[in-house]
């Protein structure tokens, strides 16, 4: 199939105009060694071929089954609405809104975006949106870095360990150093701020991967000592109910979006977002859309700040980053729209209650979660095999769960199990019988 | 389109969601949940005082506010868009249903519950290596630029293992490049040399060339470059920048001129990044997201991000697998495999294609920016690099109007203006890139607004300058914009 | 709005799908074909003489013409739509989801392999018999209208079951009646005979009682009346139509006034049908398709139109069929078993909203109503039966003022405007039905703009006449339109 | 759930503008013994349940398979381009056009519609659509009826037994008289004109219920002859090859659209459709679209003609109809012009071909399809089993078919087999295999 319009008429026109004997002229300035190589590429197909073909690579996977998997991405209720609006064409094909006039769409809903990633975090000035969390994440790292002159980052190993190897990807060429502060009881020990007096910021993750709360009030107080920046990775889900950023005084708020409105995509697309005090705003990478009038005094909005930007300062930018994730973000703020306060709460509270009766019915089957530490909505389980098995065995029983909880946390084999508010009574007590059986446990002896 | 609101223009703005906003209302209606006392699992001083004022507004006026939003915007679907360097072309209708066959996927299942899709994102960078001659390719970066990112480190980890790190500081960059190169080469800790564009808009090869020293990492170029002309001396360049221990990088955000006709792995290329948003009909989104896989050559190879994806045995026994063992990584790009949905996208495109619709896009592109770029010249705009040029060209307007002006005026219109001022290296630039999937009509009926706008500004002094007229607001004030920054909503101190 | 086409008003008349057309040009690629002789296998004489004139467009040519079309239509997601007796509230988007999930059912497929459909059927007769206290339905009717024809049908096949039929020639309806109803009395072969609106807007009851007689086969009523006023002596009549021998019919488009709050079989009808593209959220679609269940009364059971679904036993051995056995049927309205694709809709609003929700429904539907009756009063209309109404009231512009030209003005502000000129027993007639969904503050906008209309009317008297100003097209040439028709488009000579 | 928009203080303020206590005191005009009745309805379920309950109905269905069905529903290729287009919610969630300044989308896109459906039919009016092919043939014998003044029907017995039942339906209340032309070697003989003394009109369908091609001409000229207005059922995608009801002179062309542009939905909602001879236009039912000009000059649409409908007319009416099928006329509308001459000639020639081919593997199986008369895309196969138990059986072995051939055929056993461009060889070899093991046959012997 193809999706061009020009027939052998529209062609010879276009020709005569230019005055060239055929397409193929038109190339003329390939070296000639170059030209019409030979591409590995398969014949195409007409559009049944092609969706017969998609489908069968679907049909090899499965994402039916209790839902237990974590780890960043997590799959709570998004309200049929979201889609459907997020997905009309006018969005979807629209550019970078660089014409204000005809981009009012895609500026106000992003300005409403940015107002309400301004809400979750509690600080004033979110960009527009950024590739993930854990992009955003290193970002913010390089901010503190670009703020403060220093050139050491801290990070708690509570932090994602993916983002922290983005962390690393993004830092070590630049030669900055990053410390990482151990977890002692699940989470991380506020440290001296003596021992900060390098670092450009500290970066904690709340909740952070082992599911469990951070300190994250005793977090930033130390690292302001220390003169530093406090970087907060967050779940915006969770801010329906925890401490902001803003609360605990954190100068940096950064995370990943997928949680409040994004499916989960195989990990992608979703977005990250950045959200600072009015500092940084100068400082600060990708962006923004202000607020401003026409010529006629109407409100209007547009991208600005942009001498921040690599279009026009190039080698001085803040970043690189260019298209930035527009589509998922303005998503996320539909399905935000959508849910209100009230409803960004109950998956918050609903999360919170399946998970402690995951737990409640993992003890109650002779299982010992770690519920020592206070968690969100996701704890560690230790467990009698190799996270990775585990998974695969779970799966054959219609069990999606197995995230691990890495070798660098010292908890021997264990998994991270996540409870969403879509999260039934039916699952958990799948989940105990399939661990159970792939577990080699007798059920019997734990009911 | 500008009364999508409905309002007539002088009565009122169109309302924030905020605004639309009453205490108590809700569209969506999440599974029941179970009384719990947060305070008490999760510890009083975890908890946020107020809740956050998101929006509490009916379904309807949800949908209602989105929709009209839909309607003040500018879209290929409704518009012509040619905004060069940006290859807005048709986003086929199929792509969107085979994304969402597998948008539930989680990235941690168990990937025997994921062949699906982990043979998708195989054959995909098989697929890529093909189309560019290049011999492995990660599909993780989101975007262009994060893309460039991962390939000029890439590069950086490539001298790195050859003990050169040290001596090679600097990345050489034509002067027409697109911001990302520069600001990329920055971000990777390199100094950036500009090359400057010769008298016929290409790389000047003898400055090229004295530019070049054992210091030098890494030369960005796009080829057909950012002139939309194609750089003859491209193998000249190639082998030059090799010969002092360079690595070439080619930003891949002009593939759509040659696809199928020449392959930036057969130029010398060492490094390719893809925008799979603009050439392989990936949505832009607005802004985004992207998708930018990059490729490399065999040496490059042990560098790519990791992980990438791999296969194990043929036919029926065949398993698709994650390979996270690679010692020599760059690491992580960011979290996952990369924004999948458009990697499952721009498949679909790339096998809807095949080897020889692939080579139709590039040649019908090519045609449609030479046709726009005559009947430019017809219309008494200049081209200031005036040859037979690829998939887009840079025009001038008459003597005496700003391109800004004559871009507002296109609104009224309906149609989209090109790029404009880029490349920095022209004055007042017009970047037009029609793409391969616009009909000749369209093309046509664009030229004829064009004379009809020349026509009306020289009839009436006033007319271009107040453009644009009819859409949903007028030109903006951008200067209040950056120094009173207005970022979010203020609420009342009623609290809503 | 008005720009969507994006050419300003004067330039052009948006183009025809024809006139984008070019020969050879293709959107779909439909899977290859093996090369027959058609006239051999088909006879030659069988075969057309030339191809139909069908468009030839790009996908991308398809796609910008209707969605600029789309753009150039209001509809509930982007206007508010207050069509008095259309009940134009919010259509769900899960209602779309749900329907999807069955769409490439075959009607004739394996009953065994469609359980789920016609389990979904057999719920939703059970769900509208409840909410409607009657002891049956049919769902094929695809409208109001066919579901009344089916109705009156069933009257008749059951007075010839009783010898009767003969005997009873003739049908009452009112004469503010929807005009189906005599519409449809006349194709089932009836005589129809208007009953006046008494002084208080209902059916003035001695006139009704007078014109009963053993020759009445049926009596068509809605309840509330199209005037939005509930007929409060509906048993006394009831009871007068009974005592006569003539069968009781509620035309249900109107039941969003009364869900959960009073049921027309416990009224005293006899068949009622509803439009569940009113009541139940199933999109108007510009027109159609909509969908008329109809419901009867146990002595009407019999002569439903076959089939319909039934089940065989319970729980897990629960099997539904399609009963075919119902010699006593009026037959078949229509092919297969309904508008299914709709019926999975309005079983998804039912099965959503429950008992509770749709009680709701009733109530913020007449709350809504009168609101905008009071409001319309403070602005100086005329409310002519001016009390608690239901969903709905009927309205007069102020002395001097047409309806007509408030109703383009109106256009202008993005609303669109009440049903106009009907009833027919109201003078300029404005017939207002705000619906539950709407939020209070969009009834205020819609208020604000009509003071404001008013005020220029006021101070222009040019403007209402020429009212609309800002609309895709303005006021049309209708009488043009009937005298010389033209009805479809013409190719030129050349071929296309 | 619910879709209400009214807060507690709303409903106070509504009530007080009002002058009423409370949302239930405005229903005191219902009798009491009326008011507030026990309905047996469930309580309402919030998105997620409801999506899971739809869920688990939808799979208890089972659509796939090698598909033979078609008596009138046929899952032809459609491009993905076609819903998205039509789905569009301004499309979806307009009224009827009655304000055409705002409703020109409809308007245009139901005069481009009635445009093709003229081509097609190679006749000059097409209405804007009706509910069914079904009741568009009901209504055509009625519009015969009025315009002739005569009261008999003449229907050929190859018309789809279920629009004869509609037929049935809608003439017997009014007793017109329906005459039924049994068939002859699977065809309609042509009457003589001297028994068409009576008939308002003859009614025939091309191709057949049973799937051969009716001598159309023939049908006509005698018609005619007599005095009789022809109405020619035909299935739109045939006419891509087939001759058009103008070419044979037909005064009516009926029809579904479904097979040019509709899910098959389980048979609902498609649209029927009529397009008659001029000399028709004041008399044929539905709605219709005009062109005009609007003040400034520009084309503009409206509904017309509208003297003949129910709302002005009432009783006098030319049909009860008012709405119509706009939205699923509107897909195949834009399905047709994404299909364009040449998409719709291929899947005509396809399902032609695909058909020969079905009834080649056939034949070498040993079976033996009806194929003495010309067919387009269906045959008749008789086999030694009720129809409905064979395609129970069928379904068993992921095989969709067995369309009967009624009883009233004359033929036993048989069914309507219907192939489409679609259908593949795998579908075929499945087919076969799957009648051998149904019908015990050892599959060895026919190969
Ligand atoms: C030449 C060129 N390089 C790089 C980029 C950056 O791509 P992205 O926006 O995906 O980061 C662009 C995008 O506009 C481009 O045109
Ligand atoms: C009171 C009334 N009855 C009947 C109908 C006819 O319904 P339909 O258009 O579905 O045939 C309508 C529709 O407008 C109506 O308002």
């Amino acid at each position: 199939m193809h999706y061009l319009p020009h027939t052998p008429e529209d062609v010879a026109r276009a020709l005569e105009l230019i005055g060239a004997p055929s397409i193929d002229a038109l190339f003329d300035d390939i070296p000639a060694q170059l030209r019409n190589p030979e591409m590995d590429v398969a014949p195409g197909l007409n559009e049944a071929e092609l969706m017969a073909h998609l489908r069968e690579l679907a049909a090899k996977n499965d994402a039916t089954g209790a839902d237990f998997l974590g780890g960043g991405v997590r799959r709570h209720f998004m309200p049929s609405v979201t889609s459907h609006l997020a997905m009309q064409s006018e969005f979807v094909t629209a550019y970078t809104p660089y014409q204000p006039e005809v981009a009012q769409g895609i500026l106000q809903a992003t300005f409403e975006y940015q107002t309400m990633m301004s809400e979750l975090t509690g600080l004033p000035v979110s960009n527009a949106s950024m590739y993930d969390g854990a992009t955003a994440v290193a970002e913010g790292a390089l901010l503190a870095v670009r703020q403060t002159g220093r050139e050491q980052v801290v990070v708690s190993r509570g932090v994602h360990p993916e983002t922290r190897e983005v962390l690393q990807t993004y830092l070590s060429p630049l030669g900055i150093e990053i410390v990482t502060l151990d977890l002692e009881e699940l989470t991380t020990p506020v440290p001296e701020a003596g021992s900060l007096a390098e670092a450009a910021c500290v970066i904690a993750q709340q909740p952070n991967y082992l599911g469990y709360l951070e300190p994250m009030q005793g977090l930033a107080s130390a690292t302001h000592e220390a003169g530093a920046l406090f970087v907060a990775a967050v779940d915006p889900l969770s801010l329906a109910v925890l401490a902001s950023p803003g609360e605990y005084g954190a100068d940096v708020a950064v995370g990943d979006g997928q949680t409040v409105g994004n499916p989960a995509n195989f990990g992608g697309p979703a977005f990250g977002f950045m959200v600072v005090k009015d500092n940084l705003v100068r400082q600060f990478p990708g962006r923004v859309v202000g607020q401003t009038t026409d010529v006629d005094g109407h409100r209007a909005f547009v991208l600005t700040l942009q001498a921040r930007e690599q279009h026009i300062r190039r080698s001085k930018a803040k970043s690189n980053i260019c298209s930035n994730h527009q589509l998922t973000a303005l998503m996320a703020a539909i399905n935000l729209a959508a849910l209100g306060p009230q409803g960004l709460r109950e998956l918050a509270v609903g999360s919170v209650q399946r998970a402690r009766q995951l737990a409640v019915a993992l003890e109650a089957a002779g299982y010992e979660p770690l519920t020592g530490a206070r968690y969100f909505n996701e704890f560690v389980l230790p467990v009698d095999m190799e996270p990775a098995r585990l998974r695969s065995e779970l799966a054959k029983h219609g069990v999606q769960a197995g995230v691990p909880a890495g070798d660098e946390y010292g908890l021997g084999h264990a998994v991270v199990l996540s409870a969403t508010e879509s999260t039934t009574d039916a699952h958990i007590a799948k989940l105990v019988k399939a661990l159970g059986a792939v577990l080699n446990r007798a059920e019997a002896a734990h009911v | 389109m500008s009364d999508a609101s409905g309002m007539p223009r002088d009565t009122a703005d169109f309302p924030l969601i905020f605004e639309r906003s009453r205490p108590g209302r809700r569209a969506a209606h999440p599974p029941r949940v179970a009384d719990v006392d947060l305070a008490e699992l999760l510890g009083a001083e975890n908890l946020r005082s107020e809740p956050p004022k998101l929006p509490e507004v009916s379904e309807l006026d949800l949908v209602r506010h989105y929709t009209q939003l839909a309607h003040r915007q500018m879209s290929i679907d409704a518009n012509f868009y040619p905004l060069g360097s940006c290859t807005m072309k048709y986003n086929p209708k199929v792509n969107e249903d085979a994304a969402k066959l597998f948008q539930d996927l989680h990235p941690y299942q168990a990937p025997e519950t994921a062949q699906g899709a982990l043979e998708l994102l195989y054959n995909l960078q098989r697929d890529l290596s093909g189309i560019t001659g290049m011999d492995g390719f990660s599909l993780q970066p989101a975007a262009g630029a994060h893309a460039e990112l991962a390939g000029v480190l890439m590069i950086r980890a490539y001298h790195e293992s050859r003990g050169e790190s040290e001596q090679r500081r600097i990345v050489l960059v034509p002067d027409a490049a697109h911001g990302t190169n520069p600001a990329t080469a920055a971000m990777a800790g390199y100094d950036v040399k500009e090359v400057a564009t010769g008298p016929n808009g290409e790389v000047d090869v003898e400055a090229f060339k004295a530019a070049l020293s054992p210091a030098v990492a890494a030369v960005m170029l796009t080829n057909p470059n950012t002139l939309g002309l194609f750089e003859r001396s491209i193998l000249e360049i190639a082998d030059a920048a090799h010969a002092v221990g360079a690595q070439l990088y080619y930003d891949g955000a002009n593939l759509n001129a040659i696809m199928g006709r020449a392959r930036p792995g057969d130029m010398g290329f060492d490094v390719v990044h893809l925008n799979l948003h603009k050439t392989f009909t990936t949505p832009h989104g607005g802004g985004g997201p992207g998708t930018g896989p990059v490729g490399v050559k065999a040496h490059l190879l042990p560098f790519l991000p990791a992980p990438v994806v791999a296969k194990r045995g043929e036919g029926e026994e065949a398993e698709f697998y994650l390979d996270t063992d690679m010692p020599l990584s760059i690491g992580r790009m960011r979290s996952f495999y990369g924004n999948f949905g458009n990697l499952v996208r721009a498949y679909t495109y790339i096998r809807g294609l095949g080897k020889e619709g692939l080579r139709d896009v590039s040649g019908h592109a090519v045609l449609a920016a030479n046709y726009m770029r005559m009947r430019f010249k017809e219309l008494g705009f200049t081209v200031p690099f005036d040859r037979v040029n690829m998939h887009e060209f840079v025009a001038q307007p008459p003597e005496g109007l700003r391109t800004l002006d004559i871009a507002k005026a296109q609104l009224d219109y309906g149609m989209h203006p090109a790029t404009v001022y880029f490349p920095l290296v022209v004055k007042e630039a017009m970047m037009v890139e029609p793409t391969e999937t616009e009909s000749l009509e369209t093309l046509d009926q664009y030229m004829d607004a064009l004379a009809e706008i020349l026509k009306r500004a020289e009839e009436d002094d006033t007319y271009l300058a107040n453009a644009p007229y009819t859409t949903p607001v007028r030109r903006l004030d951008e200067v209040k914009a950056a120094r009173q920054p207005v970022l979010r909503h203020t609420f009342e101190a009623s609290g809503d």
